[in-house]
């Protein structure tokens, strides 16, 4: 049963010129850093270039892997930390075809309640922060920042909560501090007073590149039209997310079940236009820095050249 | 002798069944299907490679695994009781069964997905949680059949009961606990795989030790080979406790066994 | 009327178990922001009534189960059946099956959807491995207990092991198969929400996850409730089909209780 | 010690008792005979509270049955549903007897003791399905016998054994009787037996059954198994039964002008034999 | 039709049969008669094949029996438990008849005749647990002749009912064998029933259990419930077994001289009487 054929094998689309593939099934991650996708969507810029897109939800790209290899998923926003778990692992080789946020203030952070006897990044010496998986982003910009402040990842205990339940868990006291994203940075000074205590991106990972939509390496060699189209339907959309603000707060709501009030509020990153390496290198090393990778991952190899 | 000889010949498909894997998985060469063998080396090297001072387990095994199978073994046993003194509790009394039946069924259709992190704000995260999932998760099976077991015990075995007079206190454990034992033993022995279910269900959310968080690292990283480990050596778990189950139950349904044979 | 009587009682524990939760929410005993007031879920339980994007996701999971559920079925009893009627069968198969049942279907999981193209049918086959031991256990145990002159009978009659497996062992372990059923649809369920949470798709877990990550634990809640509704409403359904179908065995059994 | 008023019975739609009535005196044996399911066992339950009569009365020692009455043992006819697979014999046995107070020992002297007088000395440790049928039977006798309850109901009680050992049964009864001056109802289907081990024999009709012969048998105590039965009397009494109940099967309606003459029902019920 | 040689069974270290030889010929009725718990279920079962036996040889037909033999019925001395609860009377009793073929209207009609020739005309749409123990006893017996095995093998038939419906049973059982032929094996505690139905009565030692008697009933045909029972063969053969009844249950060796004289076991049994 398993196989690496697509779904739809090439034929010549009405709109497209000559891709050798037009029905994409993309696996997306219900947060604001889908929202160009659906910006694209909803502009028209995919049937424009000949792409029919389908979505499915999808929360990390680890899970679904055998999906993105047996070919029932061809392209899906990830992190870039787990893009580059993955090729540590060895078991795919993915590239990233297109950039979605870059890191900007507020964006991630970790929140300690009001009253907490935490004051400063120090004083986290033998607590446990809650992070949403183990070994990715938030380990590692977490550390980075401690690193500042002159503790090493084991002072601390990174615990496994959804982001979802961090918040009660906060309350509830079982966790001294989290590492939470925006919609829930926001909801977490909203509704506990919570302070902000280290911005996660800033400093040594300030502008951090976070995620973007990926493929396997195979994949962009075989379709290699339908990967430029598609790279130029999310680069128009990427466009709009950067310079306009009220066409993210009225997308966002569609596709996440964040409320509009919610949504126009928030931290957002910066919705970036290229792909630079030279970034992308500094998740690396960070990474390996921290021991969640085994091995040194050149950042060049990670990137699809972009089209024009 | 004759009798080991014979006992291990039943496991005859325990060898079918690795070389038939080993073959297709060298066949098919997919990446999520290592071969047993390298399955086995690492399971070896991550699990069992350690100091003969430590029964060879490494640091590793001592730190995930140990844990592991103490909450295992409190958790199922914790379960077991309390949901056959429900179950027996509920079975007899037609009123506490019409009450508590909504709920019962209502809860043990919950995902303990959803409910761990609701639980985690009542105890705290690290073992009283682990323990929590796991009685939660494991005593549906066990109350349902024992309440099935105690409510349709043989009339005639109740009605020899109240003639006699036999006090409830002897009724519930002479009787209706043997009537309904061959039923509470179905529910056990499907509670003692469910347990190390729980028990790595549980490793999942707010742990930072056991198989379970092993697992959950292994998988982000997408190590395979690892991810298999946790997998073997949970059917090695299943395997053994089950083979210890089955030796208890023999022992406490020696009647049933003779009871029910026919030639 | 009974049944009314029974439902009554099942409606007052329901609404026993709602007042003190909200009592304790309300008296502070228990954070309401950790654990919701009984009718803030409701009500948001109430509202997704009119969500349609719920109701069908609903519909996904449970076509899901029930195919899973049967499917399940048409494995497992047989399996169970030829296992606890040929000794050898059951010694033979017993460490395979004691090896595979307790390997949780959630690290199953990258494997199932490896082997199935589609989300779906991966999601559909883990439903199967999962419930299956349920049943096969409890087909298992049900035809241990079959009374051996009622098998003697119809030997003596000169019928087969074919005829006397389903002329007796079945009908008589019946009433302990199903009970096996009612655990392994919620088990069903279970599996396929679980399933939808990590590895999305379609169906409730999805909608679930979707909620978590607007930060909507409300909303993540009242699903939560619904999943256990449904459950409760299955069973329900299964028992009133079950005494319908052995009123044989209840009049046998001194069902009420003395 | 027992008042059966017009009691009646239905199991939904069938009427199984149609009104019995029937007194038993302290320390009396009442065997009660009729044809094949025309309420027997169902009477026995009523009596022994283990079924809700749908109208009359039933007085043990007085006060109306709603549970089972304290100090009583049935010998029920579905014997071997009625004991413990999963404890021996001795236990099936000795169970009742906590009640009676005394500790293990004494209990299981008493057990052993009871399972010897019924022919079975070397089953106490067996358990009950490694019995024969016979066996098994006489095994719930010797529970009840043991427990020295002082009603006994017993329902067919030597059904399942030989003739010899079922003479050799009645006489204990008899014997166990008179030693503790219980009082017995014992529904048999042997018209010899009943008149045998009866100080009253009580003939029902068929369903829905009433009493329509309840005939004192007033044969010369203690019996003797060749003595009593070669006793002109007992020879009457028996032919006298046999033409009750044969009366019944041929489909005389209840209350036949003959055999209500035979069945002073209303009556109150003569003086038992003291112990 | 059945030849059994030196047949022994041992349930772990006890010994139920210690040799049992018997030979019966088509068509004939032998009744056992023995102590309770000497063996007769034991030796049933045997020759029904759902028990190996631990020595010796039992042939059916000419056939070494292995498993079950073709064409044979059986009604168990626990006939409550041999009743398929989920099933009513009637298709209790139709389901052997599958084996014989023919459609389910004509299954129903063969049930529903014999259900009315044991008294239960009635009881066909209910469900055995709604009867009373002897009506369950008879559900069981017409299940069996409903079948119309050429070798019907009968544990205690008669135990449970009233003495009315027992002597028709015992007439029934007579009237079916004069009519289909079959070959039956009765066993029975009344010893009058034995002599009343059988052609050969023969009696078991206690156990381990022998053939301690095997004797030739010469009544007139066709046997007559009051006739037969004045007859002074009769009279005369109920003593005979009777004497050696309670001369087993007495602890005389099984191989006693008496006996022995009057069992001559080895000798080829009698031809039978053709229907
Ligand atoms: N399953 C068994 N396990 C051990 N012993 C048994 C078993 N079945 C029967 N026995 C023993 O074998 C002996 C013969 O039993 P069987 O049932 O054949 O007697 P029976 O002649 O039919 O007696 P009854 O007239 O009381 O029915 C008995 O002493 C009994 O205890
Ligand atoms: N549970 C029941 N449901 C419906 N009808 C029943 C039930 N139990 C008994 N009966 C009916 O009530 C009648 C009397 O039954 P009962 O058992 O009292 O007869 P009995 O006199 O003991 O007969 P026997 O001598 O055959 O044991 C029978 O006709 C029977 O069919
Ligand atoms: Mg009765
Ligand atoms: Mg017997």
């Amino acid at each position: 049963a398993c196989g690496s054929s697509g779904t739809d094998e090439a034929k010549p689309a009405a709109g497209g010129a000559g891709l050798e593939k037009t029905k994409l099934n993309i696996g997306v991650v219900p947060v604001p850093s889908s929202a160009p996708l659906f910006i694209a969507k909803e502009k028209g810029f995919f049937k424009a270039e000949g792409l029919e897109i389908s979505t499915e939800t999808i929360q990390a790209p680890q899970p679904v892997m055998p999906k993105i290899l047996n070919g029932g998923i061809d392209a899906f926003l990830t992190s870039y930390v787990s893009l580059i778990t993955i090729t540590d692992s060895g078991m795919a080789k993915l590239k990233m075809l297109a950039e979605s946020q870059q890191g900007a203030p507020g964006v991630n952070g970790v929140v300690v309640t009001k009253d907490s006897p935490i004051k400063e990044p120090k004083d986290l010496k033998g607590k446990k922060i809650a992070v949403n998986t183990v070994k990715a982003l938030g380990e590692v910009t977490v550390s980075a920042q401690l690193k500042i402040h002159g503790l090493a990842p084991s002072d601390v205990t990174f615990v496994p909560v959804p982001f979802a339940d961090q918040l009660t868990q906060l309350k509830a006291g079982t966790v001294d501090a989290a590492w939470l994203t925006e919609p829930y940075i926001s909801a977490a000074q909203k509704d506990l007073g919570a302070r902000l205590l280290i911005d996660t991106l800033s400093g040594p990972t300030e502008n951090l590149p976070l995620d973007g939509w990926a493929t396997t390496a195979d994949w962009i060699t075989k379709y290699p039209k339908t990967a430029a189209a598609f790279q130029r339907a999310i680069g128009k959309a990427q466009q709009i997310a950067a310079t306009d603000r009220q066409e993210l707060n009225k997308v966002i709501p569609t596709f996440t079940q964040i409320p509009a009030e919610a949504a126009s509020t928030m931290a957002i990153g910066t919705f970036s236009t290229s792909l630079n390496a030279t970034r992308i290198q500094r998740v690396a090393d960070l990474l390996n820095e921290f021991q969640i990778t085994k091995n040194k991952i050149d950042a060049t190899t990670l990137v699809a050249a972009p089209s024009q | 002798m004759k009798t080991i000889v014979s006992r291990i010949a039943w496991l005859w498909i325990l060898p079918v069944v690795l070389v038939a894997w080993e073959v297709s998985t060298r066949a098919a060469q997919a990446v999520y299907f290592p071969p047993p063998s390298v399955i086995l080396a690492r399971l070896h090297e991550l699990w069992f490679s350690g100091p003969a001072a430590h029964v060879f387990l490494t640091d590793e095994a001592a730190h995930h695994l140990l844990p592991s199978l103490g909450r295992l073994v409190v958790g199922w046993a914790g379960a077991c009781l309390v949901a056959i003194a429900a179950g027996v509790a509920l079975g007899r009394s037609a009123v506490l069964c019409d009450v508590f039946s909504p709920l019962i069924h209502f809860f043990r259709s919950v995902p303990p997905p959803l409910l761990i992190p609701i639980f985690m704000t009542m105890t705290g995260i690290g073992t009283p949680l682990q323990l929590t999932a796991i009685v939660f998760g494991v005593s549906w099976p066990v109350l349902l059949n024992s309440l099935d077991g105690a409510r349709y015990v043989d009339r005639q075995y109740l009605e020899t009961c109240e003639v006699f007079g036999i006090s409830r206190f002897r009724r519930l454990t002479r009787v209706i606990l043997p009537a309904a034992s061959p039923k509470i033993f179905a529910g056990l022995r499907i509670s003692v795989a469910l347990a190390l279910i729980m028990m790595i269900l549980s490793e999942f959310i707010g742990s930072t030790e056991g198989i379970g968080y092993r697992m959950l690292v292994a998988q982000s990283e997408l190590d395979v080979p690892t991810m298999w480990t946790a997998i073997v050596l949970l059917g090695i778990l299943g395997f053994v406790l089950n083979a210890a189950f089955l030796r208890f139950e023999r022992h406490v349904l020696t009647w049933h066994r003779g009871a029910r044979k026919t030639d | 009327m009974t049944n009314a009587r029974r439902t009554l009682r099942g409606v007052l524990g329901v609404a026993g178990f709602l007042l003190v939760m909200e009592a304790l929410g309300r008296t502070g005993i228990i954070d309401p922001y950790l654990i919701p007031l009984a009718s803030t879920i409701l009500t948001g339980a109430a509202r997704l009534l009119a969500n349609g994007e719920f109701l069908s996701q609903v519909g996904v999971t449970l076509s899901s189960c029930a195919i899973g559920l049967l499917l399940a079925a048409a494995v497992a009893v047989p399996l169970g059946t030829a296992m606890g009627t040929v000794p050898a069968v059951e010694r033979s198969l017993r460490p395979l099956v004691e090896f595979l049942r307790p390997i949780p279907s959630l690290a199953l999981l990258p494997l199932a959807m490896f082997l199935f193209l589609s989300g779906e049918q991966g999601k559909i086959a883990l439903i199967v491995y999962t419930s299956c031991w349920p049943l096969l256990i409890n087909t298992l145990y049900g035809l241990r207990d079959v009374d051996p002159l009622a098998k003697e009978t119809l030997r003596s009659f000169g019928f087969g092991s074919y005829d006397v497996v389903r002329l007796v062992s079945l009908p008589s372990a019946a009433p302990f198969i199903t009970t096996g059923v009612r655990i392994a649809a919620s088990v069903a369920l279970i599996v396929a929400v679980s399933v939808e949470l990590v590895a999305g798709g379609d169906g409730i877990g999805v909608f679930v996850t979707q909620a978590a990550s607007g930060n909507r634990r409300d909303v993540v809640l009242a699903a939560t409730l619904w999943t256990g509704i449904i459950g409760l409403l299955v069973n329900s359904l299964l028992a009133k089909a079950e005494s319908r179908l052995f009123r044989w065995h209840r009049a046998r059994a001194g069902e009420e209780a003395l | 010690m027992l008042e059966i008023s017009d009691l009646t019975h239905s199991y939904g739609a069938y009427q199984a008792l149609g009104g019995v009535n029937l007194t038993v005196a302290e320390g009396e044996l009442v065997c009660v005979v009729g044809p094949s399911g025309c309420g027997k066992s169902t009477l026995l339950r009523s009596i022994g509270g283990l079924l809700r009569p749908t109208g009359g009365r039933v007085l043990v020692q007085g006060r109306p049955v709603e549970k089972v009455p304290d100090d009583l043992a049935i010998v029920f006819q579905d014997y071997s549903r009625s004991l413990f697979p999963w404890m021996t014999v001795a236990d099936n046995v000795s169970l009742p007897l906590r009640r009676r107070g005394g500790d293990r020992r004494s209990r299981a002297a008493a057990a052993v003791e009871a399972l010897e007088q019924v022919g079975l000395p070397a089953a106490a440790g067996k358990y009950p399905w490694e019995l024969s049928g016979g066996m098994q039977q006489r095994v719930a006798i010797a529970r009840a016998l043991a427990y020295k309850p002082a009603l006994m109901l017993m329902d067919e009680p030597f059904g399942s054994v030989d003739a010899q050992t079922r003479e050799d049964l009645e006489d204990l009864v008899l014997q166990v009787r008179r030693s503790s001056g219980m009082t017995i109802v014992l529904i048999t289907h042997d018209i010899d037996e009943s008149v045998y081990v009866g100080d009253r024999v009580v003939v029902l009709s068929k369903s829905p059954a009433t009493v329509v012969g309840d005939l004192r048998v007033e044969l010369p105590e203690p019996r003797d198994q060749i003595a009593t039965r070669e006793h002109p009397d007992f020879v009457h009494l028996r032919a006298e039964v046999g033409r009750l109940v044969r009366g019944m099967r041929s489909g005389e309606p209840a209350a036949a002008p003959e055999a209500e003459a035979a069945s002073p029902e209303q009556e109150p019920a003569p003086a038992a034999p003291k112990a």
